[in-house]
């Protein structure tokens, strides 16, 4: 795919099981070769996405069960920022208020705790959203750096 | 999951002069996670002087992962073992460093330094 | 995962761009290397799946465009044939009678026309149907040898 | 898509003694079947008296592949060249295979092989 062309959007459904946390982290990987994002800034945004989808797992739905969980990828081309991926994960299960979720203080050294504090760093944006009936939505967005 | 499966988070436990080096291999997140904890627990119930965690094929670990070594680093420190990581990736070593852990865990470059 | 335990079905959706080949070969790579799927069969599936993508992007929808491909993944588990992954691609765009859809003569030495046949050489079950309101669906049955 | 960009379809272009050897890479589909198509009748223009594919980077090709091959074989025959592939990884000689055209391409286990 030429560069300067638009990637259509994409979407990816798994149940909330964590040996799909790989399938996804595939498809990404794909996907964000097709932009030219920088193989390092794949490697990261793979690493944030599966702490979101374990996030969804783990506290959305209480564990591996077999309810959906769905990754849109959009290709943001108009923002005066320039390029960017956009990821919006939703799934159907506990709502909490967005502004409680949040990172711990780093340090502390304890095993866990340490997923939202990884999204945040990786992304340029994150926004968690219990605005629909079910279930919460969080858009993350990565600006493309591409390889040199 | 048998130890053969070929999807099996240990690649390989060898016992070199005081210490135990274990080989990992694959991705490492939510859904292997817990198969490592087992696998870092049983090793550290021999109380070995060290104990070796060599990553060289692990191609990606999340922040399931990091907890199973922070705990097992935790663990090791009470039974006085010296708990060595080494073979780190590019990408599994900036976990350690967005996490702001890479200073906390002993990481070597090679897994002779870290038997040395 | 445990080799005998059950994958859960996994959907991915692009839509009419020959670029997302790619992409639904890597997931796919991933979910059948989830259940032991061995190598070279995974590798199959993944040319029989690019075949029938790339016939729904030129027959089904008459070339790229924003139009979806559904494609769903269902672990078969209680088949007497044994273990089986199904694949069911679901378009919107043109029907045609099933029974149409057919190899040529491979002795004839010319470019295209293998698509179909490359499909039904790999897939141990393949089945057309059109019987929704719009576009076409195509099942496909590959069973399970696992890697030795 | 220049051909510098990272995802072209073609590796590397060399003149060897009475041949062509035209290194591709990456996965060949839909997607990147049209490139090559351009790319070897531009060097069929050049009437050589071998055209040499090495394939050894193509991990994937599908008919759309397959079909711009026959095609370059057809036009190849007319142009007095001689089409030789290389370096065919397990799943790309299947796809010849599955299609019957195994036997009608001159197909060679090394490059070095392919130029004698
Ligand atoms: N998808 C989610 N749904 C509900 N709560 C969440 C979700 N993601 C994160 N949280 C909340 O944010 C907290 C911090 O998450 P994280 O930093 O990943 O650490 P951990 O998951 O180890 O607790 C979680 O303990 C949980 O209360
Ligand atoms: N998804 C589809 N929708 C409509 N027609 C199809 C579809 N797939 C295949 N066909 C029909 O079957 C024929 C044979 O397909 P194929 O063997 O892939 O060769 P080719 O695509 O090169 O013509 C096509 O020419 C087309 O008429």
């Amino acid at each position: 795919m030429s560069s300067d062309s638009k990637l259509k959007p994409i979407e990816v459904k798994i149940v909330a099981d964590p040996n799909y946390v790989s399938v996804v982290r595939s498809a990404v990987r794909s996907a964000a070769a097709l932009v030219g994002m920088a193989e390092e800034d794949i490697d990261s945004v793979n690493l944030a996405l599966s702490e979101a989808i374990t996030n969804v797992i783990r506290h959305g739905y209480g564990g591996s069960c077999d309810e959906p969980i769905i990754l849109n990828i959009n290709h943001l081309t108009d923002d005066p920022d320039g390029e960017a991926l956009e990821f919006v994960l939703r799934d159907f299960g506990k709502q909490v208020a967005p502004e409680t979720i949040k990172s711990r203080d780093l340090d502390e050294i304890r095993p866990g705790g340490l997923g939202v504090h990884i999204i945040k760093s990786i992304m340029d944006e994150v926004s968690y959203d219990c605005a629909e009936e079910k279930g919460m939505t969080l858009r993350m967005v990565k600006r493309v750096k591409r390889a040199p | 999951m048998s130890e053969a499966d070929k999807t099996g988070v240990v690649k390989n436990i060898r016992n070199e002069q005081n210490a135990v080096v274990l080989e990992l291999r694959g991705d490492i997140d939510m859904s292997r996670s817990s198969e490592l904890r087992e696998q870092i627990l049983d090793v550290l119930q021999q109380k070995p002087a060290a104990l070796v965690i060599n990553m060289t094929d692990v191609a990606f670990m999340d922040s399931s992962g990091l907890a199973t070594l922070v705990e097992a680093m935790q663990l090791s420190q009470r039974h006085g073992s010296s708990l060595r990581l080494t073979g780190l990736a590019t990408r599994v070593r900036s976990v350690f460093e967005i996490s702001r852990l890479d200073t906390i865990f002993e990481i070597y470059e090679s897994e002779s330094e870290a038997l040395s």
